[in-house]
């Protein structure tokens, strides 16, 4: 009778070996605006990281920047009419443009460095509490709990009063304001895949716990992280301006756009508006294309993960 | 019920004294306070006298110390710079705190769940996709940012509201409250839209997420079953069934909405503990800082009291302290 | 069949209870006053059973009365409270190194959920080949004839290996799982309501896959399930389970034709089938107890019709009341 | 009718002895009154003294204006004077008293009601000056009155132009005009002073029109306020230094190196080099640029026609040439790397001037970085010397030199007090012997001539370099009309309705 | 001929997904007596609980009814206005769904929903609808109603909460009664109550009852009249015991077949081949056609339907009379 059954399977070419990635990125772009964000990020991110090669001044280098050019608005070229300064420069005669990529750099380069290693770190330590369970497990837990139920920017606040002003420091601050979220998700994830059918199998052909652990159960806990942590990418950027913004975050030197904001802030009413409301716009579209990003990918990620 | 009442207590003294030592220890390596406080003229001889004066040549241990000790008593020592207690420094701002968190959170609900309704019944709508968009957006601009801009855009352009400060108070229940005046109220509008903007948004997204999955519900179809009219289906059905998270949730954001008051009342000058915290970080007022702190947080320990037992009153399926 | 005595599977006294400890501040409010206790459910509470091999052994029960416990437990993927289980006569606890992977690998489960118990991340080739390449039962380079092999047996078109799980229907999930277990040979499959889920044309192809795999490789089996119709079917002994005991243990046709222990009877009675027609139901009343708070003496006094005053304090003890089929009831040991 | 201030700082507290800084001082003048005022630029007027003399080296006599009261009717006497200076060492937990304003008192001496003299260790010269500092309270309300006495207004009864009707902690202070006062006939009948220490805020809650005036306009803010027709601006120069302190002591100084990032001995020592970093800075184009205008290229620690100032001292010329020059004759021709560190919430654009320094030393060849703080992490490690080269302001509060050449250029004893400021420990025996000379010389020329000498020396050495002293702005409604301070105050009385 | 109590004709519900239009139920027609038990069984995803749900005007979003009649004592359903069809929900039909679990909301007590049932067809006092609720739970074998029904859903059981639901269905002495697999998430013991409390109070209030499964066994117990559904269509309808007795189209006699049964233990149980196609593209002509061991060349076109006495009627080809 084997003969009759191989058959039941429908001859469907349009789905055979289509890898889940690829197909999860076909769904991504059927939605247009998540589409149209993803691109923005992609543009983003790519100017960036070229920003030293195609910024046309390095607003870090003291001699390539003039204070005789301070506060020059959009469209301007500086005195000896070397450059034009598309957006306008600011009080110490940086090229707003040229400032616009650099503080994207950093404020992008803060938030993904900071996601990724907390989402390390959370994720080690949510997979050990589930892996070891019991009193280690518990305590673990109550500290993450603990973290959890105050808010980001308090802790970071506190942090920050402490530590001081640097890249590193905001990055620490910003590791340990997240890495508790990371630990609760991949646990209870974990627990929840550790209890399906599939673990259970996999425990029954006698593969080894470590194996089922990280081939089995760990990937399927992936997707949902990629989407927190896509997510929190965004709001962890959102919070390095803010925190920039009260003067507690990055050093004058190494502006990321919310410190870009913050300096102009003074200037905003006063006319030189660019200062801020460039910088502005450009966390703003960050932020807001990974957020479309974020959301797209919850949609297609998480439905398959609930079946 | 008492094993709950008896973990979290004990939980939360745990919580406070670490947090306390944490910022003790923070804050005394970050400088020496009289270095701010002192004017710069000041003789040496001057200066022992002021770091003698407020404790601060006794090692760390010690202050510490006093300072548990004084807590205990519910005294969190002098604010060095006001010489008033410290805990009445900040429950003299507190009422104004409050009253922002409170009125932002109203704005969230009365415009958030009504558009997460929305949103949710008219999914494939154009009206329930740019709510969605909308809540992207709220979800994403910075506070700060969105701060600055409506006050560039309502006190300076339009010169409709005022930009800054409280405005008149009166007393209610002796509590300075601005809510009950039109000058007050007019002062409360803006850092309260400010505040309220995330979890306007959050409110949408949640209340869009429970219509969905509740309207894909048996108990929704099996209430239409019965020949419920739709508005007592949703009204009553559905909306008992989306509070429980809504409520849940948005009072543990209650918390966030405290701690994020430190950003609004910065930018708008509102007088509360959230802009004293600021001030006070900026001159290192310890015992303002350690009695905020224990102040918020006692505060979040209660709040989230409060939602546990408001949710196992709400979802009578859930026993008060088990997990959810 | 198998003329051998030693029994394939055999346990001895095999409990399981889950227990929810309390935490301390629960003692401190115990110890104050308040009436908090642990939560314990036994789930199986010492269980006699023995699979000789080659045979069928239907597991039948109610919801929640252990069946899915008891497997686990012989499979070996859950850590017993207390009991032994022998192996081919040897006790599985004084199994080491290659032995104790041979008792692993030969006692297979086919489970439930043809969705939940198939990895969504993986292709078919993966969830198939997997074991058998860890055992090395197969090298990379063979694995592609060994799948065809063990797919085609199964009913499964072997040039599906590169999809995944969502992309089959169920049934189909339900044979890659059976695949899964096959792929490492097994002597034995404990197969948990493993066609609970499939519709009754489906129900039906995997039922004659089990029996044709069973008379092909002369698998032994523990084949759990709530519907007796199926059980019937495919088994040649059943154990009647209520709430962690098993109450009764006999051949099908002693079972079917002349039912001993109450429950069985009422169960029996219970069956809908389709050739009684315009029946009066009858049912059993009550429910079964919840494993928090079993009642006292014999669990089934609160609904059994012919209770005595010996049912309500005393529990009762298993009795051989033929060769090969054991009741556990106090009328069994009424004179 | 009202007038609604909005400042930028917050009294800590209203008790006058409290705390010794400007936001506190300023809210005090509103309620009390001292013995000798500061005019606008910071000269010496009768206040509650309508003179004072020294009888002696040793003893200056002060006799106090007639049918002063007390907000309660109550007249003020010498009793008042004796009790505040008395009180004002024995303030609890006063993180900066007036305690030094009143050290060089050894004995009060109440001659009648209206006269009293002080005696004097040795020769105080100062004690005008530094009697001008603090506010006179009443005895019969000071005694064993707390801060919060005064805070609530209990305390807070004093001979000003204003009482204090309420302080909304955080929103507002609000006063109400005393009637019976001596002085000036006060325009106003209310007060409401705001702090609102958000420049942005303040500046739009005087366009929205929530204030009538607010004090410290952010620079950048002025041109366009100016040209708002319902505004108008007060200016004033004011007596805040923003200079540089160097390194001019340890051979061995933590933040700077040779290009390659190695070690060197201190090149702050040589004044050559101090002189190249002085000449390295464009001051005109600080202050027009970063300040908008708004600051005054500075030579000395006080802008012309205070005590001690130097007629001969100019602000040094942007001279990057000759700064490369000087570098080059010191040893440095390729300059050297440092790292300059500045406030960043604590100046008018503090943060931009330290950046703007950092980019004029580099074109010089002194290849700078910049770090910024708060105050709250700045003014403690500057205090541990663990800069080299640094932004700091000197507000001279008593108006003549001596009070910021004994901080800033003594050499630093902290026995005697001298140099407590002097974070560079620039060390120059000549000039403190000028200085301490000076500090014993009661007749005022030649009192002003050591300290002139003082002041030439120590910035011909280049001590500290000066950069600018910063303008403070008021802005106001066009009806309206402040007479600006020096000193930076915000005081109603000089605030009058225009015509 | 009186009029039946429900009269289905050519009732057309299709799904207008993204994927394309899924014909869910595809031209069925059925009649339902007075004090009738009918059952519909079929494969899951045949269309059974849609024809429910079509009966009830509570086909979901991108669900409509498309074409046919629906006639309730010969008033035509699919006319009405949104008002009369909540009137008619639950008064004159009621209909239980498959997870007690999930009919009951969780978080109101099941007097609210009890009593709001009541009272949204009948103006009568908050006080008589409890009464009433409390006599409906008695009549389904809920010891102690009248405190139980302060209970929350949470604090019943599988079988007590299907019980409630049947209660609440109940309330307004609808003629029929729609069960949607009932049972099918419960025990067999507690099933067996279940169906014994549907029987009696059949048999007490002659009420109709539709009781859709895809567990023939039941039907045989408890229908009198059977109605197969394959890909939305009934292929075969007739008394429950010459269906089953003598199944004249192919699949019923394969769904039969593989009922595993006394007779045949051991023995391999016949087996349909293959699986139900999809509802989207469904094959032309017959629909079982792929499956089907006599399938020719005519099953390429709409089979015909063969009415038969008393009832009974197919709809094949080749059926096996
Ligand atoms: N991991 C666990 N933790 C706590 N209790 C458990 C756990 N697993 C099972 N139980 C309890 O043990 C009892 C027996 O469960 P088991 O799954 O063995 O029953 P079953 O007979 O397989 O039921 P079903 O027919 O529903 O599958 C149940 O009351 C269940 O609640
Ligand atoms: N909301 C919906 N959206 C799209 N298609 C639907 C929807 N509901 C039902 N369908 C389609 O209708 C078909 C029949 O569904 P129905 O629920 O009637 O099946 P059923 O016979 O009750 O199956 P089961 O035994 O699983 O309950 C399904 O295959 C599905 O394709
Ligand atoms: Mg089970
Ligand atoms: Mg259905």
């Amino acid at each position: 009778m084997a003969e009759n059954t191989t058959e039941a399977i429908p001859q469907d070419p349009a789905v055979q070996d289509e890898s889940l990635f690829l197909q999860a990125i076909k769904e991504f772009f059927e939605n247009r605006v998540a589409a149209l964000g993803l691109v923005i990020l992609i543009f983003m991110v790519g100017v960036a990281l070229l920003a030293p090669y195609i910024a046309p001044q390095n607003p870090y280098d003291l001699m390539s920047i003039d204070i005789m050019d301070g506060k020059l608005a959009p469209g301007s070229t500086s005195f000896d009419g070397s450059i034009s300064y598309w957006l306008g420069t600011d009080t110490q005669g940086r090229d707003m443009f040229s400032s616009i990529l650099y503080g994207l750099r950093i404020s992008l380069g803060v938030g993904v460095v900071s996601t990724m290693v907390a989402l390390v770190i959370g994720a080690i330590i949510g997979l050990w509490a589930a892996y070891v369970g019991g009193k280690t497990d518990a305590i673990i837990m109550r500290i993450v709990d603990l973290q959890l139920s105050f808010p980001a920017i308090l802790v970071a606040l506190i942090l920050l009063a402490i530590l001081g002003k640097g890249v590193d420091k905001i990055i620490l601050a910003l590791i340990l304001v997240q890495w508790a979220y990371y630990a609760r998700a991949i646990r209870s994830n974990v627990l929840v895949e550790r209890g399906k059918e599939y673990v259970e199998a996999a425990k029954c052909l006698a593969l080894p716990q470590r194996r089922i652990m990280f081939s089995h159960v760990l990937p399927n806990c992936t997707p949902e992280l990629i989407v927190i942590s896509t997510v929190k990418v965004a709001s962890a950027i959102a919070l390095e301006a803010t925190l920039s913004f009260l003067g507690l975050g990055m050093p004058i030197t190494e502006p990321s756009l919310g410190l870009l904001i913050s300096n102009g802030f003074k200037y905003l009413q006063s006319g030189y508006y660019w200062i801020s409301f460039y910088p502005g716009v450009a966390l703003l579209i960050l932020i807001v294309s990974i957020n479309l990003v974020g959301d797209r990918l919850r949609d297609v990620l998480n439905p398959r993960l609930k079946r | 019920m008492l094993a709950f009442l008896i973990r979290r207590i004990s939980q939360s003294a745990v919580v406070l004294l670490v947090m306390s030592l944490l910022v003790f220890v923070g804050v005394f390596y970050i400088g020496n306070p009289i270095d701010i406080l002192i004017a710069p003229d000041a003789s040496p001889a001057e200066y022992a006298r002021a770091v003698h004066d407020l404790g601060l040549d006794k090692p760390l241990w010690e202050q510490y110390g006093i300072f548990l000790k004084g807590a205990l008593h519910g005294d969190f020592g002098n604010s060095f710079v006001y010489n008033e207690p410290a805990l009445k420094v900040i429950l003299d701002r507190l009422p104004a705190t409050l009253e922002l968190a409170f009125t932002a959170m109203l704005i969230a609900v009365i415009f958030g769940i009504p558009l997460g309704m929305v949103a949710g019944m008219k999914a494939n709508h154009w009206i329930g996709r740019n709510i969605m968009r909308f809540s992207i957006l709220g979800f994403s601009l910075p506070t700060f940012w969105v701060g600055l801009m409506l006050i560039i855009i309502f006190s300076v352009h339009l010169n409709w509201l005022p930009s800054g400060g409280r405005g008149e108070t009166v007393m209610l229940l002796g509590i300075p409250v601005s809510f009950l005046t039109l000058g007050g109220l007019a002062h409360l509008i803006l850092p309260a839209t400010n505040l309220a903007l995330f979890k306007t948004s959050l409110a949408i997204r949640l209340t869009r997420a429970g219509v969905q999955e509740n309207m894909q519900m048996d108990y929704v179809k099996f209430a239409r079953a019965k020949g419920l009219p739709e508005t007592r289906v949703i009204g009553l059905h559905v909306m008992k069934n989306i509070m429980i998270p809504v409520v849940t949730v948005l009072g543990m954001e209650f918390g966030s909405l405290i701690a994020f008051a430190v950003v609004t009342e910065t930018i708008f000058a509102w007088p509360g503990m959230g802009k004293l915290v600021i001030d006070s970080i900026g001159v290192l007022d310890r015992p303002i800082i350690v009695a905020y702190l224990l102040i918020t947080v006692t505060m979040f320990i209660i709040i989230n009291l409060i939602v546990d037992i408001l949710y196992s009153i709400l979802d009578p399926r859930v026993r008060l302290g088990q997990e959810r | 069949m198998n003329e051998n005595n030693t029994p394939y599977l055999q346990c001895e006294g095999l409990s399981r209870a889950f227990v929810k400890k309390l935490d301390f501040a629960g003692r401190i409010a115990r110890s104050l006053g308040s009436n908090m206790r642990e939560e314990r459910v036994q789930a199986v509470d010492s269980v006699d059973l023995s699979v000789m091999p080659g045979e069928v052994l239907g597991l039948v029960g109610e919801s929640g009365c252990g069946k899915s416990t008891l497997g686990r437990m012989l499979c070996g993927i859950l850590p017993r409270s207390e009991g032994k289980i022998y192996y081919k006569g040897q006790d599985v606890d004084t199994l080491k190194g290659q032995a104790l992977k041979e008792y692993n690998v030969n006692v297979q489960m086919i489970f439930q959920d043809p969705f939940a118990s198939l990895n969504p991340r993986k292709r078919v080739r993966k969830i198939i080949g997997e074991a058998p390449l860890f055992h090395k039962l197969t090298t990379s380079s063979e694995l592609n004839d060994y799948l065809a092999k063990v797919m085609l047996r199964c009913g499964l078109d072997p040039s599906y290996t590169h999809r995944y799980p969502h992309q089959f229907s169920g049934g189909q999930r339900q044979r890659i799982g059976i695949a899964r277990a096959m792929a490492v040979q097994p002597e034995c499959l404990v197969c948990d309501e493993s066609v609970a889920a499939l519709d009754v044309s489906i129900q039906a192809q995997i039922l004659n896959l089990f029996m044709e795999l069973r008379n092909e490789l002369n698998l032994t089996c523990l084949f759990i399930s709530h519907d007796l119709g199926v059980v019937e079917h495919i088994s040649d002994r059943i154990a009647v389970m209520y709430l962690g005991r098993v109450v009764e243990v006999a051949s099908v046709d002693d079972i079917f034709n002349n039912p001993f222990h109450p429950y069985t009877k009422a169960l029996l009675n219970e069956v809908p089938r389709l050739d009684r027609r315009g029946v009066d139901f009858t049912p059993l009343e009550g429910e079964i107890p919840s494993p928090l708070d079993p009642p006292s003496g014999c669990h089934f006094h609160p609904r059994c019709p012919r209770v005595m005053d010996i049912c309500k304090t005393e529990k009762p003890v298993d009795t051989e009341v033929a060769p090969g089929r054991r009741v556990c009831c106090h009328l069994a040991t009424m004179p | 009718q009202t007038l609604t201030i909005g400042l930028k700082g917050e009294p800590t507290s209203l008790d006058p002895h409290f705390h010794n800084v400007t936001a506190n001082n300023e809210q005090a003048i509103y309620v009390f009154d001292k013995l000798i005022r500061q005019d606008s630029r910071q000269k010496l007027m009768p206040g509650l003294a309508v003179s004072w003399t020294p009888v002696s080296d040793n003893v200056w006599e002060f006799k106090l204006r007639k049918d002063v009261t007390f907000h309660d009717g109550s007249p003020f006497t010498a009793e008042d004077v004796k009790f505040t200076i008395e009180r004002i060492p024995t303030v609890p937990n006063s993180p900066s008293s007036f305690t030094g304003m009143v050290n060089a008192i050894k004995k009060i001496e109440i001659v009648d009601p209206l006269t009293i003299r002080f005696h004097t260790d040795g020769p105080a010269p100062l004690l005008p000056r530094n009697l001008a500092t603090f506010n006179i309270i009443s005895k019969k309300y000071g005694e064993g009155a707390t801060t919060a006495d005064f805070n609530s207004g209990k305390a807070a009864i004093g001979t000003g132009p204003y009482m204090l009707v309420e302080w909304k902690r955080g929103d507002s202070i609000i006063y109400k005009r005393n009637d019976t006062y001596w002085g000036e006939k006060q325009p106003w009948e209310t007060i409401i002073a705001k702090p609102i220490t958000n420049d942005g805020t303040r500046v739009a809650a005087l366009k929205s029109g929530d204030v009538d005036l607010i004090n410290f306009v952010p620079p950048a803010d002025v041109a366009h306020l100016s040209k708002d027709a319902k505004l108008t601006l007060a200016k004033s120069p004011s007596t805040r230094l923003i200079y540089l302190h160097l390194d001019s002591d340890r051979d061995d100084t933590p933040m700077v190196t040779d290009n390659d990032g190695n070690k060197i001995k201190n090149p702050l020592k040589d004044v050559r080099v101090r002189k190249a970093i002085s000449k390295a800075i464009n001051r005109k184009a600080i202050a027009a640029r970063i300040m908008d205008g708004l600051a005054v290229p500075a030579a000395q620690m006080l802008p012309d026609g205070y005590e001690g100032t130097s007629t001969t001292l100019k602000p040094e010329a942007y001279d990057p040439k000759g700064a490369k020059a000087l570098l080059a004759e010191a040893g440095y021709p390729d300059g050297f790397k440092i790292t300059i560190h500045g406030p960043n919430d604590r100046y008018v654009n503090d943060g931009d001037i330290t950046q703007a320094i950092a980019q004029m030393l580099t074109k010089v060849g002194i290849k700078t970085e910049v770090n910024t703080m708060p105050k709250s992490v700045y003014f403690g490690k500057a205090s541990k010397l663990e800069f080299s080269l640094m932004l700091v302001g000197w507000a001279t509060d008593t108006g003549e030199h001596s009070n910021c050449l004994s901080a800033l250029l003594h050499t630093y004893d902290k026995d005697k007090g001298f140099g407590s400021s002097n974070r560079g420990r620039y060390s120059n025996p000549k000039v403190d012997q000028l200085l301490e000379e000076a500090l014993v010389t009661v007749e005022p020329k030649k009192h002003n001539e050591l300290l002139v000498e003082a002041v030439e020396l120590g910035l011909g050495d280049v001590g500290i370099v000066p950069i600018h002293y910063q303008v403070n702005v008021w802005a106001m409604k066009k009806d309206l009309n402040y007479k600006g301070r020096t000193d930076g105050y915000t005081l109603p009385r000089a605030t009058s309705v225009a015509n | 001929m009186s009029t039946p109590l429900l009269e289905i004709s050519n009732l057309k519900t299709h799904f207008f997904t993204r994927a394309g239009v899924a014909k869910a139920v595809n031209g069925i027609s059925l009649t339902i007596e007075k004090g009738e038990v009918v059952g519909i069984v079929g494969e899951s995803g045949s269309g059974k609980s849609v024809t429910g749900f079509s009966i009830m005007g509570l086909v979901d979003e991108p669900g409509r009814v498309v074409a046919g009649s629906i006639k309730f004592k010969g008033r035509e359903l699919l006319t009405q206005t949104v008002d009369e069809w909540r009137s008619f929900r639950g008064n004159n039909v009621a209909m239980i769904f498959q997870d007690p679990m999930m009919t009951l909301n969780p978080v109101l007590r099941i007097d609210t929903q009890m009593i709001e049932a009541v009272r949204c067809h009948k103006k009568v006092s908050k006080k008589e609808a409890r009464k009433r609720a409390v006599e409906a739970l008695a009549m389904v074998g809920i010891p102690s109603p009248e405190e139980r029904v302060k209970a929350y859903p949470h604090q019943f059981s599988g079988g007590m909460r299907q019980r409630v639901a049947i209660a609440t269905g109940l309330l307004n002495r609808p003629d029929l009664i729609i069960a949607d697999e009932p049972t099918t998430a419960l025990d067999v013991t507690i099933q067996s109550q279940i169906l014994s409390e549907m029987q009696q109070l059949c048999r007490k209030t002659d009420m109709s009852l539709m009781w859709i499964t895809h567990d023939l066994t039941v039907i045989a117990g408890l229908a009198n009249r059977v109605a197969v559904m394959y890909a939305g269509q009934i292929i075969e309808e007739g008394a429950v015991e010459s269906v089953l007795d003598n199944p004249l189209h192919p699949y019923t006699e394969g769904l039969v077949g593989s009922v595993p049964s006394r007779n045949h233990r051991g023995e391999p149980l016949y087996q349909i081949p293959g699986m139900t196609p999809s509802l989207i593209n469904l094959p032309e002509g017959c629909s079982f056609r792929m499956r089907c061991p006599k399938a020719t060349s005519a099953c390429l076109s709409e089979p015909p339907v063969t009415d038969l006495a008393e009832g009974r009627r197919v709809c094949c080809f080749h059926p096996n009379l």
